[in-house]
């Protein structure tokens, strides 16, 4: 029978980087890789999509712009006034989408995207000076606080950035673009040291 | 660098902001000389007696240092050599570092050689505007007259290799922006951050102070001194203050954004392509505050640029910073109090004052009578009307003048100097605040041009807005960062900081004085120059307004002052001046000229960044790229997309490479990686209906598990897309997209969505990226898919052709699509990315036994070209529609709402029958393969020029038909098969070919029926 | 008109040029003419020209609300070709070019007209197919083009970076070797000069505030010094067309948008030709005095101020040290913007309007300056006869009725 | 460089994350087939195009993917407010009076 291989988006991007490794690295890349994406879209003044979102992922769905939740199975991201990026385990993926469909009535849609992207988490004490150099968003903390997110240019290309409890920031961004922004990010970030972490 | 470095003669035995314990050896024109840290190439060269930097460009005339900063006019370099070498920096505004080598541009062998004076004799010949006046005859020959003036003109060199450094960008944003850190921007960056508002102070010097870092250090100064240093500390501590030093902001743009170049590594002699040369600081402030300063306005005067005329402040400069006195005998000009300094510094220097002339009757006033204290010779009601000497100043000729100082009123004299430091008074920097689109406002009383009334959320302080009194500049500065602090959300506008105790010198009121009378007529004086960079005369100017070219733009575009690359810091007030007097009218109604960025020139590389190379813009990969790399492919851009064009085997060239994936394709297996191909998720009640109206054919009526292929039209008609949409399930649409139109299409879809069908219930979302997809096509496809394959029933009757399923492919979920693009038994398998390049083997794998073939686009496009398949943007231009593409079948007549494009088809110009319509073009010469783009006429021997009957669009060398085929658009090509038409060629050849059905390979379509 | 040589520079030279006859008058408005031309930018005053040179038509007057060629004359980037793609925009930019190479002895004006070369960039596959197309359909209209291989432009501008690994490698161009650059002002200049010798009026700093019509003619416009009659009135306001054209009711299909443009400081020759690149989006020569002339694309949207957002700027010098890797280190001296009026197909019109005596030659987009000289001489015939010229009529009005269009889209692309 | 207010983000962003798409309120014509050319016409080409408030359409393609309006002065550029699609814009300022 077939042995069903996959490949992470970065595999062979950060493949080029590994000897990258300073100790006092400045920023500090890794890839979550293999989690399950669901584009989620659907009416947020209706009560009952809501509550059924709700219900289902166990997690508050952000209808505030540019906020995201956090619950233990799944984290939802604000992406627009009906649309949310839906994060759970990658094997979870199927399941929930089948769970949504069961649960949700009247229009919305759910779309599996999981292929299509990738979670690059940047830490260190100047990741930070790195989103500045690659957005036009102002990510002072005073205005882009743990719990904040964003859709925005990310050089010159796109991603949902958000920022972590611990300080880190998670960009969400686009397979087809993603060896072009780790490039993009190992050189700007080559000034303050750059590491990857497995 | 050649020779030892030589004895700074000219240097003070004490005193300046500089570090005798460091010296630094550097060169000019290839002679080595002496300064210390802490010197620009100024005031080094100063410091070492040099008193010619430059030729002038026009007149070829020795020219000497004038200023101190930005301002300067002359002293234009050529910095380092070979790829690194930078054109025309200002001395003033280069730190010296060890090892510098520096050019005067322009200059032929050497600025002391005197055969360019030559020129300067014809100078009379060259009026401004002469060139349009003459070399038009003989018409042809002016490619060589261009030639030689082109040479002439110019100023530095480019590299001649690619740039070995680097740049990049931050985005900033604050709350408060302060644009110079003299005294007044310090103030208000002080009293902004207390606030606790995010404050960034920027400024073009290497150090902070402006101004006060030329203050003489006397008692008064003392406090001022101390006052900075705390300052800047205090700034320092700050976390809500960024300072930038080597910092110019150089535009000012719409909605508060500013641009700041950062110069970071040349000084430090670094070359690093991790660490950026120079940073563009991409700013948008809340608030901004432009205490930009101001710049000493020179006096027109005849020769006044000869070397050794200099600005007063920047005598003062030298002294009192770099400890450097320009010269030995000083004659201090002016009009008024404030260049007194300048005296008194050279004084206290203990250098030898030979006289201030003050065009004032009879000046009196604070500065006057310290002056006098210090037994200073006063020559007022006098002026220096002009300079002596060539390569250096030899003396000064001064007259006796009127009240108004516009004529002469006795008998001239002689003073012996070697330096003249003149002042006009002070031009405000308004650069910036007239970027945002204030309009300047000339004042009278400050003769000079202020701030206009700000039109974005800045303002103006100190001497940037008139204020030239140091204790005003402080408070006013204070009270501006309260002001901008405030409207930001911080603070209550109430000033918290302590200007320094100093005691306010009143000054007597200056005199507006823009031209020196001479005993000659402006035109026949010696040249008494505006604009010394491009070499224009007072006379100049009277000239062009004689002729005509009476406007402020005319007259500067005519004698091209201010065009330099000071841009006219210098000049453009007193030419203004001396237009508006000779067409006797006042400054305010002559009106200024709208400042443009840069304020100083900005180096490309920096306002690029680092999105040049392989960043240039962003290149996109399938899941499949890295085997595609590893086999050989070759590549070809489809917008961001690296596509396989053909795979290279060994010995083979493109053409073998294409000939072999097509005849695989056609008589075995061929797979191509179609992953670039958009794909929208479509979902909602009113999927189907929103299809309906978006595609020009119907879709009502499409099922579960079936496909369609629609295409798109624009509201005029023409063909946007194309593309198969497949019914994944009630109300579930899977859209195919072309792989440059993705982007378009999915905005279009929303665009209709949005704003014109909101009350239709329907999603879009990209999948482009989550679906990886092989196409496996070919007479042996099914046998291939089969064996990785066993939940889909591929039989013929059970998987029809445009019909969908969903099953596992080599163990993975795959969507599978019965489509193609080739004629051939296609099947597309989908898989989510992630499993992309391990299915793709699977496939290789299952086939190897059917010798299955990796194929590009190049073969995709010669096989769809023998179906006569068209590929948007090809094929068509944005300006065909259906009915040209002979695709009438796709366009519904009667659907119940008119859609997208419906209506424009209907307009005249479209429903004429001599549209141009695609066909198939067969060459008489089957082995000749007709260039693309290849124009057709029906008769190749008329006439020039020729009636164009349409144009070659795709042509091919068909393998599997043993001949040339092409695809093109002709007049009324429908109507005319069979008929034999021309393309002729660029070489003389014209190539026959017969017009035919644009469909050469398998025209019943069964091949993909099977 | 006092004809200008260089022995006329050199006699006055001897009085110190004190005895320079001005380049035109500055005349009082007369209470009416034949035609008053609204707009005195370099399509307008060649208009002006033409009605006196060609038709005759002398009484005529230019109305300019600035100084004449403040508006996208003195601000565009001087190139001049005729390489287009449809016969109707090629015969009529081959018309200027031809106007072009005798102009300034036409003018006794020299406009600089430097017949340098214009080299079109492809970058991809389908740029070398439109290249092909373009220059065949030039070479059976008569107009001069060549497609060069790589390796040929290589050789002749050696700064270009033809490596094959650049993100959009160049795969080849078309040439032609006629197109070029001129003096901007000078073409004002001239035609002004040369149409006041006419007996032109040229009245500046003088605004049209109104169009006066007489049951469905214009009779004349309302100006900041008063009516001025006119039995034809003959708008040429590019940037400033729609609202002209509301003062006689009417829209137009254009839209108003800023194109930016930068000069480098003066340098020693380092680029003898005029290199356009629309795939990797800029253009650029070198004048005359040096400076690297540089356009960037038009801004996304509509806008009068002459200002265009700065990342469009960003965006172009991306391109040009691409382009060229050695001009990284050449510094931008000044950047500004134009205001052009873009058409839906990227063609002008030329035509007659629905208003009586009332015509429009308006929407050149980014081709305006390199199609002056004809689009003056088609302009001044059609208001001449009140009927198109026949290089005019594919550009009238009721094409965005009939849906006529001229979709230049390909040839035009970036600005230029 | 415009800083523009996303109605749905709630925010003002850099200009780079938008694309504007041509004047705004031009609806499309519930019977185009019963339209003249002319009429036709002017619905696909012709437009205002003021000097001075414009009501624009703007797409937030690198944001939320949201089309909204935008009163915008093409002379100093100023943008008075943002509205999200269906709404009236709340300066109605005809566009000849400001330049």
């Amino acid at each position: 029978m077939f042995e069903a291989r996959r490949e992470t988006v970065l595999q062979y991007a950060l493949a080029d980087l590994v000897d990258k490794k300073p100790a006092d690295a400045g920023v500090i890349l890794r890839e979550d890789a293999f989690i399950g994406h669901l584009n989620l879209r659907g009416n947020p003044d209706d009560a009952a999509f809501r509550a059924g979102v709700e219900a289902t992922l166990k997690a508050h769905l952000p209808v505030k712009p540019g906020y995201w939740s956090a619950a233990v199975g799944a984290s939802v991201y604000w992406l627009g006034p009906n649309e949310w990026l839906v994060l759970v385990a990658a094997d979870a993926a199927a399941d929930v989408q089948h769970n949504l469909r069961q649960t949700l009535a009247g229009h919305f849609s759910v779309v599996d995207v999981s292929g299509g992207q990738t979670i690059i988490n940047l830490s260190g004490d100047d990741a930070g000076l790195l989103l500045k150099k690659s957005s036009t968003y102002d990510f002072h903390p005073l205005s882009f606080a743990q719990g904040r997110c964003v859709q925005t240019t990310f050089a010159k290309a796109m991603a949902l950035i958000a920022s972590r409890k611990d300080g880190s920031y998670d960009l969400v961004i686009r397979r087809s673009f993603a060896d072009y922004v780790v490039q993009w990010i190992a050189i700007a970030a080559a000034e303050y040291g750059f590491a990857v972490e497995p | 660098m050649s020779g030892s470095a030589v004895v700074q003669a000219r240097r003070l035995p004490a005193g300046g902001r500089i570090n005798r314990d460091q010296p630094i050896r550097f060169s000019f024109n290839g002679i080595a000389y002496q300064g210390f840290e802490g010197d620009t190439l100024a005031s080094a060269l100063l410091a070492n007696n040099v008193n010619v930097v430059a030729r002038s460009f026009k007149y070829a005339r020795p020219r000497g240092i004038v200023g101190h900063g930005a301002e300067e006019p002359n002293a234009i370099v050529q910095l380092g050599h070979g790829a690194q070498t930078v054109p025309n920096l200002r001395a003033t505004q280069i730190e010296l570092y060890a090892g510098l080598q520096a050019r005067s541009v322009g200059a032929g062998l050497s600025v002391n050689f005197d055969l360019m004076a030559l020129v300067g004799a014809c100078g009379r010949l060259m009026p401004p505007g002469f060139y349009y006046k003459t070399f038009m005859r003989p018409q042809k020959l002016w490619m060589t007259y261009e030639r030689f003036i082109r040479k002439a003109a110019g100023l530095g060199s480019a590299a001649a290799e690619p740039d070995p450094d680097s740049y990049d960008k931050l985005n900033q944003h604050c709350d408060v922006l302060v644009v110079g850190a003299g005294p007044a921007g310090l103030a208000a960056a002080l009293t902004a951050a207390r606030s606790g508002a995010r404050v960034i102070i920027a400024d073009e010097q290497n150090q902070f102070g402006g101004s006060l870092l030329a203050a003489r250090p006397t008692i008064g100064h003392q406090t001022v001194a101390l006052w900075l240093t705390k300052t800047l500390a205090e700034l320092h501590a700050c976390s809500n203050v960024e300072m930038l030093a080597r910092s110019t902001v150089f535009g000012y743009y719409d909605h508060n954004f500013l641009a700041i170049l950062e110069r970071r590594s040349d000084h430090l002699r670094i070359s690093s392509p991790s660490v950026a040369r120079q940073r563009l600081h991409r700013v948008r402030a809340k608030q901004v505050v432009l205490a930009t300063g101001a710049i000493e306005r020179p006096l027109v005067f005849a020769n006044n640029d000869v070397p050794g005329v200099m600005l007063a402040s920047s005598v003062s400069t030298y002294v009192n910073r770099y400890g450097v006195a320009p010269g030995t005998k000083l004659i201090v000009f002016t009009c008024n109090d404030n260049a007194y300094q300048a005296a008194i510094d050279w004084h206290q220097a203990g250098q030898h004052v030979v006289a201030i002339v003050d065009t004032r009757c009879n000046p009196s006033g604070v500065v006057v009578a310290t002056a006098k204290e210090l037994n200073i010779d006063v020559i007022g009601g006098h002026g220096v009307i002009e300079a002596l000497g060539k390569k250096c100043l030899q003396g000064a000729v001064i007259a006796p003048l009127n009240a108004d100082a516009t004529a002469i009123v006795g008998a001239t004299r002689q003073l012996d100097c070697d330096l003249i430091a003149c002042s006009g008074g002070w031009s405000p920097v308004i650069h910036l605040s007239s970027h945002t689109g204030a309009k300047p406002q000339w004042s009278d009383a400050k003769v000079g041009f202020l701030p206009g009334e700000s039109i974005q959320q800045e303002r103006s302080a100190g001497a940037a807005k008139g204020t030239y009194s140091l204790l005003d500049c402080f408070s006013e500065g204070a009270y501006a960062g309260a002001r901008a602090a405030q409207l930001a959300g911080f603070g209550n506008g109430t000033v918290s900081t302590t200007t320094p105790p100093i005691e306010e010198l009143t000054e007597q009121p200056q005199q507006a004085l823009f031209l020196l009378p001479h005993v000659k007529p402006v035109s026949r004086a010696p040249k008494q120059f505006v604009d010394l960079q491009l070499d224009v005369t007072a006379a100049a100017i009277e000239l062009a307004a004689r002729e005509g070219y009476e406007s402020v733009e005319h007259a500067k575009r005519y004698t091209a002052l201010g065009f330099g690359t000071d841009q006219g810091k210098l000049g453009n007030i007193n030419g203004i001046a001396i237009l508006a007097n000779t067409l006797g009218q006042s400054i305010a109604a002559t009106g200024t000229t709208i400042f443009r960025p840069a304020y100083t020139p900005t180096t490309f590389g920096a306002i690029a960044g680092r999105d040049v190379g392989d960043l240039f813009d962003p290149v996109r990969y399938t899941a499949m790229h890295r085997w595609h790399t590893e086999h050989g492919a070759e590549w070809e851009n489809v917008g961001q997309w690296q596509r396989p064009r053909y795979y290279c085997q060994p010995f083979e060239v493109m053409h073998d490479a294409v000939k072999r994936e097509c005849l695989a394709v056609r008589n075995k297996v061929g797979m191509l990686d179609a992953s670039t191909l958009g794909k929208i998720d479509i979902q909602g009640r009113d999927a189907a209906e929103f299809l309906n109206r978006i595609y020009s054919n119907g879709f009502l009526k499409l099922a579960p598990g079936k496909c369609r292929y629609g295409v798109m039209l624009k509201e005029d008609g023409m063909i946007f897309d194309d593309g198969v949409t497949a019914c994944l399930a009630e109300n579930h649409y899977l859209m195919f997209t072309t792989t440059g139109g993705a982007a378009a299409v999915l905005a279009w879809l929303e665009l209709w969505q949005q704003t014109e069908w909101p009350e239709l219930d329907v999603f879009f979302t990209s999948v482009t990226d989550h679906w990886a997809t092989a196409t496996v096509t070919g007479p042996n496809a099914r046998k291939v898919l089969a064996l990785v394959c066993d939940d889909i029933d591929l039989d013929k009757d059970a998987f029809k052709f445009m019909d969908w399923r969903d099953g596992t492919v080599a163990g993975v979920q795959a969507r599978v699509f019965r489509i193609s693009f080739t004629g051939e038994l296609s099947f597309e398998v989908n898989v989510a990315a992630h499993y992309g390049r391990y299915v793709w083997e699977q496939l290789l794998a299952a086939g190897a036994e059917f010798e299955i073939t990796p194929y590009g686009t190049e073969a995709m496009h010669v096989l769809r070209a023998e179906k006569g398949f068209i590929i948007i943007g090809q094929d068509t231009d944005g300006s065909m529609t259906p009915a040209d593409m002979n695709m009438n079948w796709v366009v519904a007549k009667n659907k119940s709402f008119n859609f997208i494009g419906q209506r424009g088809l209907t307009r005249a110009a479209c429903q004429r029958c001599d549209r141009k319509q695609l066909v198939g073009l067969k060459t008489l010469q089957p082995e000749t393969v007709l260039p693309e783009g290849a124009q057709i006429v029906n008769d190749p021997a008329q006439a020039i020029p020729m009636k164009m009957q349409g144009h070659v669009t795709s042509s091919y060398f068909s393998a599997s038909l043993g001949r040339s085929i092409a695809l093109a658009v002709v007049k009324g090509g429908l109507q005319r098969m069979g008929d034999v038409v021309h393309c002729p060629l660029a070489d003389g050849r014209s190539v026959a070919a017969e017009i035919v059905g644009s469909v050469f390979y398998d025209p019943k379509g069964e091949r993909q029926n099977v | 008109m006092e004809k200008y040589s260089l022995f006329s520079l050199l006699k006055h030279a001897r009085s110190y040029h004190e005895n320079w006859q001005r380049a035109w008058r500055n005349p009082e408005p007369k209470s009416s003419y034949d035609v008053v031309i609204i707009g005195g930018g370099g399509h307008g005053l060649a208009t002006a020209y033409y009605l006196a040179k060609v038709h005759g038509i002398r009484n005529v007057a230019v109305i300019e609300k600035g100084y004449l060629g403040g508006g996208n004359t003195a601000r565009n980037t001087t190139i001049i070709r005729s390489n287009y793609l449809w016969d109707e925009a090629a015969q009529l930019y081959e018309l200027a070019l031809t106007l072009w190479e005798g102009l300034s002895q036409e003018l006794n004006f020299n406009v600089m007209f430097s017949q340098r070369g214009v080299f079109n960039l492809g970058h991809n596959l389908q740029d070398m197919r439109d290249i092909q197309r373009r220059v065949n359909a030039n070479r059976l209209n008569g107009i001069d083009g060549e497609v060069l291989t790589t390796a040929q432009v290589q050789e002749r501008v050696p700064l270009l970076n033809c490596s094959p690994h650049s993100r959009y490698p160049v795969l080849g161009a078309s040439f032609q070797a006629r197109a070029g650059t001129a003096r901007h002002d000078a073409v004002a200049w001239g035609y002004a000069r040369a149409a006041d010798a006419l007996g032109v009026d040229l009245l500046q700093q003088t605004e049209v505030t109104g169009i006066r019509r007489d049951n469905g003619a214009a009779t004349g416009v309302e100006t900041t010094r008063g009516f001025i009659g006119a039995r034809k009135v003959a708008c040429v306001t590019a940037g400033n067309s729609s609202v002209v054209a509301a003062m006689a009711g009417l829209r137009l299909p254009i839209e108003s948008r800023p194109l930016q443009a930068l000069v480098s400081e003066p340098l020693k020759p380092c680029l003898d030709t005029v290199i356009m690149s629309n795939a990797v989006h800029g253009y650029i020569s070198q004048s005359d005095k040096g400076d690297l002339v540089i356009g960037a694309g038009v801004d996304g949207y509509n806008g009068y101020g002459q200002r265009g957002s700065f990342h469009v700027i960003e965006h172009t010098l991306q391109a040009i040290c691409e382009l060229f890797p050695a001009f990284s280190r050449v510094r931008m001296n000044r950047q500004w913007g134009g205001i052009v009026d873009v058409c839906p197909d990227a063609c002008p019109i030329i035509s007659k309007t629905p208003v009586k005596n009332l015509y429009f030659n308006c929407g050149w987009g980014t081709g305006g300056f390199k199609a002056t000289p004809g689009s003056g001489y088609v302009f001044a015939d059609t208001v001449a006869n009140d009927e198109p010229h026949p290089l005019a009529k594919a550009f009238s009005l009721n094409r965005f009725h009939s849906g006529a269009l001229i979709d230049e889209h390909g040839a035009a692309g970036v600005a230029h | 460089m415009l800083l523009i207010t996303c109605p749905y983000c709630e925010e003002a962003r850099d200009e780079t994350e938008f694309s504007c798409s041509g004047e705004a309120h031009i609806s499309r014509p519930k019977n185009p087939e019963e339209l003249s050319d002319e009429q036709w016409g002017d619905y696909l080409y012709f437009r205002t195009n003021p000097r001075g408030l414009h009501h624009e359409m703007w797409y937030h393609v690198a944001g939320c993917r949201r089309y909204f309006n935008v009163t915008r002065d093409t002379v100093s550029y100023a943008i008075l407010e943002s509205y999200r699609i269906g709404a009236e814009p709340g300066s109605k300022t005809p566009a000849s009076c400001s330049t």
